[in-house]
């Protein structure tokens, strides 16, 4: 039944015009608001389902295409399509705006309805993010991510929203509008701005790099990659829970997803010049991150620390299978394992930050601080709560059987194949992310009783509870059982790759 | 036939899923029950495999339970290999975790004495107790069953996790908040090199299945790869390498260590069960497994022996000076695991799985019996505020000395089949390494001797010096406790004497485990085999025997005979003392060298690379410089109208100039 | 000969162009600026513009002038104040005057611009110089010359709007008002009551007006 | 014989008399206009110069327009200085920077 | 040889000049609160204006007046924005006028007089018209700028303006003989013509430069920009919004007109000048606007960078980059109207917002109002959603398809540092507590257009083909 209808398009209009009409009703009725809040998150979620399901899982191509003429004096169109890379990632979002709706329900009590509606939009934008097929649709959309977001942060953010609203701003918007110059440029070369007539245009050498290095000043800023990670903790730790939610989940992977969709195929031969850098990088996020990880004081800076080790392991999964087809051709085993495990991270770290978040939130809401030396011994009142921590935890540190697990195990796997160092480094987080995330939880949850406002704690309430649950149980169907997400993305990455290598050999 | 394999790890799982998450309705009868059932379910059909594996001729089972995931090209899979090793291993964790959950009836029955006051978390303790333990059984068979690398690391994980989960337990108490979370990360050390040794077989033998990584290695024996540019090795050394790293992290072998003793902060049944029988024997079946790996690696197995003798020599050491009851007993427990892995790394897996299996069992026994007097003893571990408890505890003092006897290696216990055999293996070999190797297990006999007895006189004989409150209490524990101490003591006493024919020196392991023609020191002591009592009389012509015999008169003559004169040599002989009850500083290094070194460098990292340089000097540092210039135009923009004047003059004339410059060629 | 004259009138002309700018009394420089249109005006009927040489006399020196005069005489101001820091700034703001003298001079006194001259016709020569713009003004400068009207209906109306103030103390008659005037307005009809009854209502916010 | 650089320096001379006026002028704003009529005066020169030399009416019609316009401007800057020195008492060009930054 | 023109063609220009003098008399004679009868004849005038001009001129392709006087698409567009963003001048400017008692006719009179002017300007094809177009305009707009005659600030600025302004029309008139020098002749067409074939003429490449920084002082282009931010602050809020709308097309016109249409052959010469324009006033709009607290002051210096952009377009000399600079231009006026309204939408404690602090606690008050200043800020750092958008990428566009990829990107770049004092607005208007009075004091009818303001740059922001296309088709 759902074969006509435009759903890219629905995904991507329901939600903003939901938060238009939240924003329509005002705040008189927060009570109204939450509701149809909820009911647009989960009935976007519900329309996302037929993507997954009737998805053509044999085949690179673009599914789902709906095309329009949007502003044809530049051949600009309202172009949308999903494959394998993107269609997880939607599906993802529309899932995780559910948790950010509920996690905002009560604790928002300032103006909840444009809360709701930032929100809204905010979802609907990044599904325009993952669905565009045309080059300016998708530049449109990934700078107006930006604006809710601000918003978010800067009105129901911490105390120190300001600086850290206005960074986040700044530091991502420096780097995508560099983006813009190499898009146009693209289009000076080839006269179209639809993203597929990019592919194996042949640029010369001087302008792949430059075009590289506008690409990865905004993907890298996006992902984020040291050194222009700086932003991501002061972010966090400002946001509120939903917008952390938001940025971990979702907003990290439109970086990671620029570099499969532009950075790769169009500039096949600058990628493979620069790859060194790349993972030279990406194992700086890994182990500096993961160090400075560890010494945090404060869990929702610590777990942006750990989103940004976690996100270098999937860069480093994109841009070590150079290594890999240079010496072995494109059917050596190992590149696309990488490339794989580099999305399944992706996916899997929508679902364990995402969760971490949603954890210090619910702290958070009841003792109003984030730092660790506050807490202590919280296991003792809120058992419930503890064991979902601990299971997150664990899937953080990339526990096997936890969706944590997947990702890593392909990359350090892939990455094997390259070279040993690379593997060897990359592993290193399994006992850094296992060090500073169950630091955390023992400082927090373990040990006695810290002090009079612990001793207080209620156990986690229904909301919280389904909440959590429902991310355990993805947590733990995609550790155990990540075969379906793999049979999607693999015909994808697969011709990705074949295209990689037939433009480097 | 082999539908029911399935059940094996499954019926601990339900159990485990039912008692976790809803202990809180089916209460603590309900939870032990049902964890019960489902162990005793798997351990009935384990033994049912063990013997349809080996008297029954069934072939060896390797199939697939579902496919995890297909990434590119290669199949990742959860899938099972049934042999007699992998059978061994079930039957004999099975049996001690049945054990042990029965133990465990009696032994959390007062648990909520061991939780601070109001502490939701020890509302359902019990249940939750036995849910990890099923939870624990689940995860070591899905390890020991495995026919594939993820697997067997997902299951080599999951023990660690529940193991991180038991040993915090009681996680109210520091202690056991620390311990854990060692644990956890010493195996996670263990764990990298591991990752990386499975990421080596896959790079270049391109499976995760062991037979045909087994097949691959065997197709290309020479390959190589090169981790420093310009130096070749051998991919199979340096994957069976990597592999060890993992195994002894997991089998606390040095320098990985020293979680192990940290370890006994966990309630007793898991130390009996996980930090002594099974978890911590997972390193030495994963060697045994990876048997054909090994083989054609002599720099591998040189490796394996030398840490494995190390081990088992140095940690028994510090034995002597614990005062711990439990941490003699996991001292004991390294020094043992020293053995096995001195067994594989001589070639003698079949020995070392051996070894294995009889340690499982009395080891399991002296942590159960420890166990008994810990709860005789209200939770006092202290070995120097107990004595004379024979009268009061009859079976578990019973037990215990079976336990000591078959640990020490008394001729006709089953430890003394086993070990003996190691040692005998050892000196065999002509392994680099070998000749150390065997002397250190050597003298480690008679450490062991001296440990053990240590322990036993202190505690059951002697003097009594608990308090009086403690002695009015003391009294032999139920039977949920004494009777799994007996059906321990039977195996540990009369297993060695029945299997060691069969399995070191007959076709026991099969195809299981193979040793190459070369480097079969077990078929040397096989081809003199008459039989065990001969075996056992030729044990009477070997140093071993005495070697014992004097660890265990040196410790009746220093603990019950003369019980000044300990002191007096700790006095004389105190910078040794000071090495041994150090540890040899092994918790500093870690714990100020890597732990503290590392969040000093965590510290370094954070505050000057990325609050001082990068947001200090290059994000915020620009927008600095921008604002600097900023004020500059501001001053620029005076005010006055002849400066503004002046400044579009300048714009002319320099737009000007570069006309007329132009005409004149001036650029 | 002609070349003289025109030496001198240009001499002149820059020496008055000068003092207008440094002189310190405004009264000074305007009349140095008088002096400087007449000479700009000789110059000009030695180029055969004597239409326009003699409306700049006229226009300039009799209208503009006198209105920056009469300005300058309105606007009381304070001579000695002026001038603080002249000298401060006297040698760069030279320096950049004479950079830019320099490069026009540089291209404005090559030979290459007489190359223009050469290529010229003479179409001045019909008729007197008066006439010949008296013919185009109406015709092919229509357009401009009737948006030139529209400046300086521009300019009145700004003038006034800037500077003629309504002053406050001033008595004057409003004709139009006057003549809208109705009866209405002037005469207020009151009602009285035979008995009077204290009634603060309408009636006696009504009476002040 | 008058050459049409002659015209165009001496233009070009009180244009810069002119710009110095301005910029170099710290005192009565009066001046300022004054040099503005300078700068003008000397454009027309040109025009007229360049009208003589191409012969063509143009230029001078040209000129024209700037005298109209000229005046216009001038009858609106003084104006605008009569309100300035209405509100502020000064017309001392060193005296305006309420405004600055 | 008939020199009767066609005035039907220049029927616009006509009504406009005919409706100033009914104006100018309905307002003394006709009796009516606060000059509505002027204020509703004024509306009327653009309107039939409007309607006017593109009745008679577009698509077509005649000149008249002696060739004096051009008709075609391109001053077809530059005069509808220009009466689109004269209306909304005066729309915004009614009720502050009134609320300041400054409302007289003259106001209207003069802008009328302003629009003329523009509307010369942008039908230009002589010299001489675009001189007195100019002129007309730029009085105008003095005689505006000085409009509160009981305002210090207000005469101060006017007479910086008036100065500036009349020096830059002086270097203008300079660069306009040498131009009529060097090619003998005054009409565009012509002058065209000996470009093209003369590309040595020194006289033209000589007047060139002075041309240039006419235009760039009307643009407000560095360092010809100092009357920017003192005649911004200065002027009443009226005249700001008005000045820094409509004239930026006009400036566009003279733009096209002079340079684009009379010295394209010299596009190598202009370009590198505007190159260098192009720069600083990138960096110095931005830069200087960072550290401004007056709002009225940031959107001039704002206006700086803008003019930045609109230059860079026009830099690229080809059609697709008049296009884009026109694009912008229009686009930035709707945009600046609609920032500059909002200070005379809100009072704080009985005064127009001054500073850039006034704004604090707006989202908590009237939420609305904040969206739209949203919408407005984020127009002008160049959000996608937003129209300022598309005129950035036009631009970039423009400039990237003539080999100019490094100034494109030092021109994005130079907008980010702009996205900061946007950002820092937005922060104060969304993130500060509210203190004190901060009320709204417009009427029902002011914010309804300030909303369909916003809601036009948003709207123009998601679809904003039409208005590009009309400005390609402009300029085919």
């Amino acid at each position: 039944m759902f074969a006509d209808w435009p759903l890219l398009s629905l995904l991507v209009w329901l939600p903003i015009f939901g938060g238009l009409v939240l924003l329509a009703i005002g705040d008189r009725m927060p009570g109204i608001v939450r509701g149809l809040a909820l009911a647009v998150s989960v009935a976007t979620f519900l329309l996302s389902l037929p993507l997954w399901t009737g998805f053509d899982r044999g085949t690179a191509d673009m599914q789902f295409v709906e095309f329009a003429s949007w502003i044809p004096a530049f051949d600009i169109n309202y172009y949308l399509g999903v494959d394998g890379i993107s269609m997880p990632l939607i599906v993802l979002t529309t899932f995780s705006m559910i948790f950010v709706v509920l996690a905002g329900w009560k604790v928002i009590t300032y103006k909840p309805h444009a809360y709701m509606a930032a929100f809204l939009i905010m979802e609907g934008i990044m599904v325009g993010v993952f669905a565009a097929m045309d080059a300016i649709l998708f530049y449109v959309f990934w700078e107006a991510m930006l604006v809710p977001m601000f918003i978010i942060i800067g009105v129901w953010g911490g105390p120190n929203r300001i600086y850290a609203t206005i960074k986040f701003f700044l530091y991502t918007f420096l780097g995508s509008v560099l983006m813009l110059v190499a898009l146009v440029y693209l289009r000076f070369q080839t006269g179209s701005f639809t993203i597929a007539d990019y592919y194996g245009i042949g640029l010369p050498f001087e302008a792949q790099l430059l075009i590289f290095i506008a690409f990865l000043a905004a993907f890298a800023v996006k992902v984020p990659m040291w050194p222009v990670h700086t932003w991501l903790p002061d972010a966090h730790v400002e946001a509120p829970t939903g917008g952390s939610v938001i940025l971990a989940a979702i907003m990290l992977k439109v970086g990671a997803y620029g570099f499969l969709r532009f950075s790769l195929p169009i500039t096949p031969e600058a990628s493979l010049a620069l790859d060194g850098l790349m993972i030279a990088l990406s194992l700086i996020a890994i182990v500096y991150i993961g160090l400075v990880a560890m010494v945090q004081e404060d869990m929702k800076k610590l777990i942006a620390y750990s989103s940004i080790a976690h996100m270098g392991i999937v860069t480093l999964g994109i841009f070590v299978v150079f290594t890999i087809v240079l010496r072995d051709g494109p059917d050596g085993t190992g590149a696309l394992l990488a490339m794989e495990g580099a999305m399944v991270q992706m996916i899997s770290h929508g679902f364990v930050s995402a969760a971490m978040f949603l954890c210090v939130g619910v702290l958070y809401d009841r003792m109003h601080s984030r730092r660790i030396a506050d807490y202590g011994g919280v296991v003792h009142r809120m058992p419930v709560f503890t064991g979902f921590l601990v299971l997150f935890a664990m899937a953080n540190a990339g526990l096997p059987g936890t969706a944590g697990f997947v990702g890593e195990f392909m990359v350090v796997l892939g990455s094997f194949k390259a070279n040993f160092w690379y593997a060897f480094l990359a592993a290193t987080s399994l006992i850094l992310a296992a060090a500073f995330t169950l630091w955390m939880v023992k400082r927090v949850a373990y040990g006695p009783v810290a002090n009079e406002q612990v001793a207080a704690l209620e156990d986690l309430d229904g909301r919280e509870f389904f909440i959590l649950a429902v991310l355990a149980i993805a947590t733990l169907a995609l550790g155990l059982y990540p075969a379906p997400l793999v049979e999607v993305i693999e015909p994808t990455l697969e011709s990705l790759l074949e295209s990689v290598y037939l433009s480097v050999s | 036939m082999e539908n029911y394999y399935i059940w094996i790890p499954l019926a601990p799982l339900l159990g485990a899923i039912i008692a976790g998450l809803g202990g809180k309705w089916i209460g603590r009868a309900g939870a032990h029950t049902v964890t019960i059932l489902g162990v005793a379910v798997s351990c009935v059909l384990s033994l049912m495999t063990l013997y349809q594996q080996y008297w029954g001729g069934a072939e060896p089972y390797n199939g697939t339970v579902y496919t995890w995931a297909v990434a590119d090209g290669i199949n990742i899979e959860v899938g099972f290999l049934i042999d007699r090793l992998t059978a061994v291993m079930m039957s004999v964790v099975t049996f001690v975790s049945l054990m042990v959950h029965v133990y465990t009836i009696g032994y959390m029955a007062h648990d909520e004495e061991n939780w601070p006051a109001g502490s939701r978390a020890g509302t359902n303790s019990y249940q939750r107790f036995f849910a990890y333990i099923a939870l624990f059984t689940f995860s070591m068979l899905m390890l020991v069953m495995a026919n594939n690398f993820m697997q067997l690391f997902f299951g080599w994980e999951a023990v660690g996790l529940v193991s991180y989960l038991l040993i915090g337990f009681w996680s109210a108490r520091p202690s056991a908040v620390f311990a854990n979370l060692k644990a956890f990360l010493v195996n996670r050390v263990g764990d990298f090199g591991f990752l990386l040794g499975i990421g080596a077989l896959l790079a270049f033998y391109g499976s995760l299945d062991y037979l045909e990584i087994f097949d691959a290695a065997r197709a290309q024996p020479g390959l190589t790869m090169e981790i420093f540019p310009g130096v070749a090795w051998s991919v199979v050394t340096v994957a069976c390498i990597l592999l060890f790293v993992g195994a002894m992290g997991k089998s606390a072998q040095a320098p990985l260590h020293v979680w192990l003793p940290d370890s006994m902060e966990g309630p007793t049944p898991i130390s009996a069960l996980i930090h002594a029988a099974t978890m911590v024997t997972a390193g030495i079946f994963m060697v045994a497994r990876m048997s054909p790996l090994y083989e054609m690696s002599e720099v591998a197995l040189s490796v394996v022996l030398v840490i494995g003798a190390i081990t088992a020599f140095f940690m028994g050491l510090i034995g002597i000076v614990q005062n711990d009851i439990k941490r003699v007993v996991a001292y004991s427990t390294l020094s043992q695991l020293g053995y096995m892995f001195v067994a594989l790394g001589a070639s003698a897996y079949a020995a070392g799985v051996f070894h294995l299996v009889t340690h499982a069992f009395f080891k399991a026994l002296l942590f159960l019996a420890a166990g008994s007097v810990i709860i005789a003893m209200h939770h006092e571990q202290d070995m120097r505020k107990m004595g004379g408890l024979k009268k009061y505890m009859p079976i578990t003092y019973w037990t215990m000395l079976l336990g000591s006897l078959a640990l020490i290696g008394t001729p006709f216990f089953s430890g003394f089949y086993s070990k003996d055999a190691i040692i005998e293996a050892v000196g065999a070999s002509d392994r680099i390494g070998s000749t150390f190797a065997y002397w250190a297990v050597l003298l480690g006999v008679f450490v062991t001797a001296l440990y053990s007895f240590r322990l036993f006189f202190l505690v059951f004989h002697g003097k009594e010096r608990m308090d009086e409150h403690t002695r009015s209490h003391l009294r032999e524990s139920p039977l949920v406790v004494t009777v799994p101490l007996i059906l321990l003591a039977i195996p540990s006493v009369l297993l060695g004497l029945y299997a060691i024919e069969p399995m070191l020196f007959g076709d026991f392991f099969a195809d299981s485990i193979y040793v190459d023609e070369a480097n079969d020191v077990l078929a040397v002591i096989g081809s003199h085999w008459e039989g065990v009592l001969a075996f056992t009389l030729h044990a009477l012509a070997t140093p071993t025997l005495y070697f014992a015999a004097a660890g265990v008169l040196v410790a009746w003559f220093l603990y019950l005979k003369q019980p000044d004169l300990p002191a007096l040599i700790r006095q004389r002989a105190k910078p040794v003392y000071k090495v041994l009850e150090s540890k040899y500083w092994w918790d500093e290094i870690y714990q100020y060298g890597f732990a503290g070194g590392g969040r000093a460098l965590g510290y370094v990292l954070w505050k000057l690379g990325d609050v001082a340089i990068i947001d200090g000097l290059l994000v915020n540092g620009t927008a600095r410089s921008i604002g600097r210039a900023a004020g500059v135009l501001r001053r620029v923009q005076s005010g006055y109208l002849y400066h503004y004047a002046f400044a579009m003059i300048i714009g002319l004339l320099l737009l000007l100039t570069f006309y007329v410059g132009g005409l004149k060629g001036w650029f | 000969m002609q070349l003289i004259i025109f030496y001198v009138f240009a001499a002149v002309l820059l020496f008055a162009g000068a003092m207008v700018v440094s002189s310190r009394n405004p009264v000074h420089a305007a009349m140095f600026l008088v002096l400087a249109f007449f000479n700009g005006a000789a110059l000009w009927l030695l180029a055969e513009a004597e239409f326009l040489g003699v409306a700049l006399v006229l226009v300039y020196v009799g209208a503009v002038m006198v209105l920056f005069l009469f300005v300058v005489m309105m606007l009381d101001i304070n001579v000695s104040s002026m001038r603080q820091g002249f000298a401060r700034y006297l040698p760069i703001g030279i320096a950049v005057a004479a950079v830019m003298v320099l490069e026009m001079i540089l291209v404005l006194g090559s030979d290459q611009i007489n190359v223009v001259a050469a290529t010229a016709g003479g179409e001045t020569a019909v008729g007197s110089n008066i006439r010949a713009i008296g013919s185009v003004l109406y015709t092919v400068y229509l357009y401009p010359f009737e948006l030139a009207a529209m400046i300086l209906l521009l300019a009145i109306i700004a003038a006034i709007l800037l500077t003629h103030r309504r002053r406050g103390g001033t008595k004057h008659q409003d004709p139009t008002a006057q003549a809208k005037v109705r009866a209405e307005d002037r005469v207020r009809l009151v009602q009285m009551q035979a008995v009077q009854r204290r009634q603060p209502s309408n009636n006696e916010a009504g009476a002040k007006e | 014989m008058i050459e049409l650089s002659h015209y165009l320096v001496l233009g070009a001379l009180l244009f810069s008399i002119g710009v110095a006026g301005i910029f170099m002028n710290r005192k009565n704003a009066i001046v300022l206009l004054m040099s503005i009529e300078l700068i003008l005066l000397s454009v027309n020169i040109n025009f007229i110069g360049f009208s003589h030399f191409l012969g063509d009416l143009a230029g001078q019609v040209f000129v024209f327009f700037v005298l109209t316009v000229a005046a216009a401007e001038a009858a609106i800057g003084l104006a605008i200085l009569v309100v300035v020195f209405r509100n502020r008492s000064t017309i001392n060009v060193g005296d305006l920077d309420s405004m600055k930054g | 040889m008939s020199f009767m023109p066609d005035f039907a063609l220049a029927a616009p220009e006509i009504w406009v000049a005919a409706m100033i003098c009914i104006v100018l008399v309905a307002d003394l004679f006709v009796p009516g609160k606060n000059s509505a009868t002027s204020y509703y004849l004024t509306l009327l005038t653009l309107a039939v204006a409007a309607w006017l001009t593109i009745d008679a001129q577009w698509g077509a392709e005649a000149m008249t007046f002696s060739d004096m006087y051009i008709a075609d698409s391109l001053g077809v567009v530059l005069k509808v924005a220009i009466y689109g963003l004269a209306a909304l001048a005066f729309v915004y400017s009614r009720d502050s006028l009134i609320r300041n008692k400054l409302m007289m006719g003259e106001f209207f009179v003069l802008g009328l007089f302003a629009v003329l002017g523009m509307m010369v300007l942008s039908s230009a094809n002589s010299l001489l018209t675009i001189y007195v177009g100019l002129e007309m305009f730029s009085l105008a707009m003095y005689a505006l700028v000085a409009f509160n005659r009981n305002s210090g600030t207000s005469a101060e600025a006017a007479l910086k303006y008036f100065v500036l302004g009349a020096l830059s029309s002086g270097i203008l008139l300079y660069g306009m003989s040498m131009v009529y020098g060097g090619t003998g002749s005054l009409d565009l067409g012509e002058i065209a013509a000996v470009a093209a074939a003369d590309g040595d003429n020194i006289l033209l490449l000589f007047g060139l430069a002075f041309l240039i920084v006419g235009v760039a002082f009307k643009f407000g282009a560095v360092p010809f920009h100092m009357w920017i931010p003192d005649v911004y602050q200065g002027a009443p809020t009226p005249v700001t919004l008005y000045l820094g709308t409509a004239p930026k097309v006009a400036s566009v016109a003279l733009f096209m007109r002079l340079i684009g249409d009379g010295l394209g052959a010299f596009a190598d010469q202009w370009q590198t000048m505007l190159i260098v324009l192009v720069i600083l006033s990138l960096a110095v709009g931005n830069i200087a606007a960072l550290v401004q607290t007056n709002f009225k002051r940031l959107l001039a210096y704002s206006t700086v960078s803008h003019v930045g952009f609109i230059l860079l377009g026009l830099m690229a000399g080809t059609e697709e980059g008049y296009a884009a600079g026109l694009f912008y231009a229009v686009t930035y006026g709707i945009t600046a109207a609609g920032a500059f309204a909002m200070v005379m939408l809100l009072q704080r404690d009985g005064h127009e917002i001054g500073d850039i602090s006034d704004l604090r606690g707006l989202f908590q008050r009237h939420g609305w109002s904040a969206l739209v200043l949203l919408l407005l800020m984020f127009s002008m750092t160049g959000i996608p959603g937003t129209v300022g958008f598309y005129a950035k990428l036009l631009v970039i566009q423009a400039a990237v398809n003539v080999g100019h990829i490094w100034l494109a990107a030092l021109a994005i770049v130079f907008s980010v540092i702009g996205g900061f004092y946007y950002l820092k607005v937005l922060k104060v208007a969304f993130f500060d507590k509210p203190e004190g009075e901060l009320e709204m004091v417009a009427p029902g009818g002011y914010r309804a257009v300030l909303a369909g303001n916003g809601l036009a740059v948003l709207l123009l922001g998601l679809f904003p083909q039409a208005l590009i296309a009309v400005c390609m088709a402009a300029l085919a």
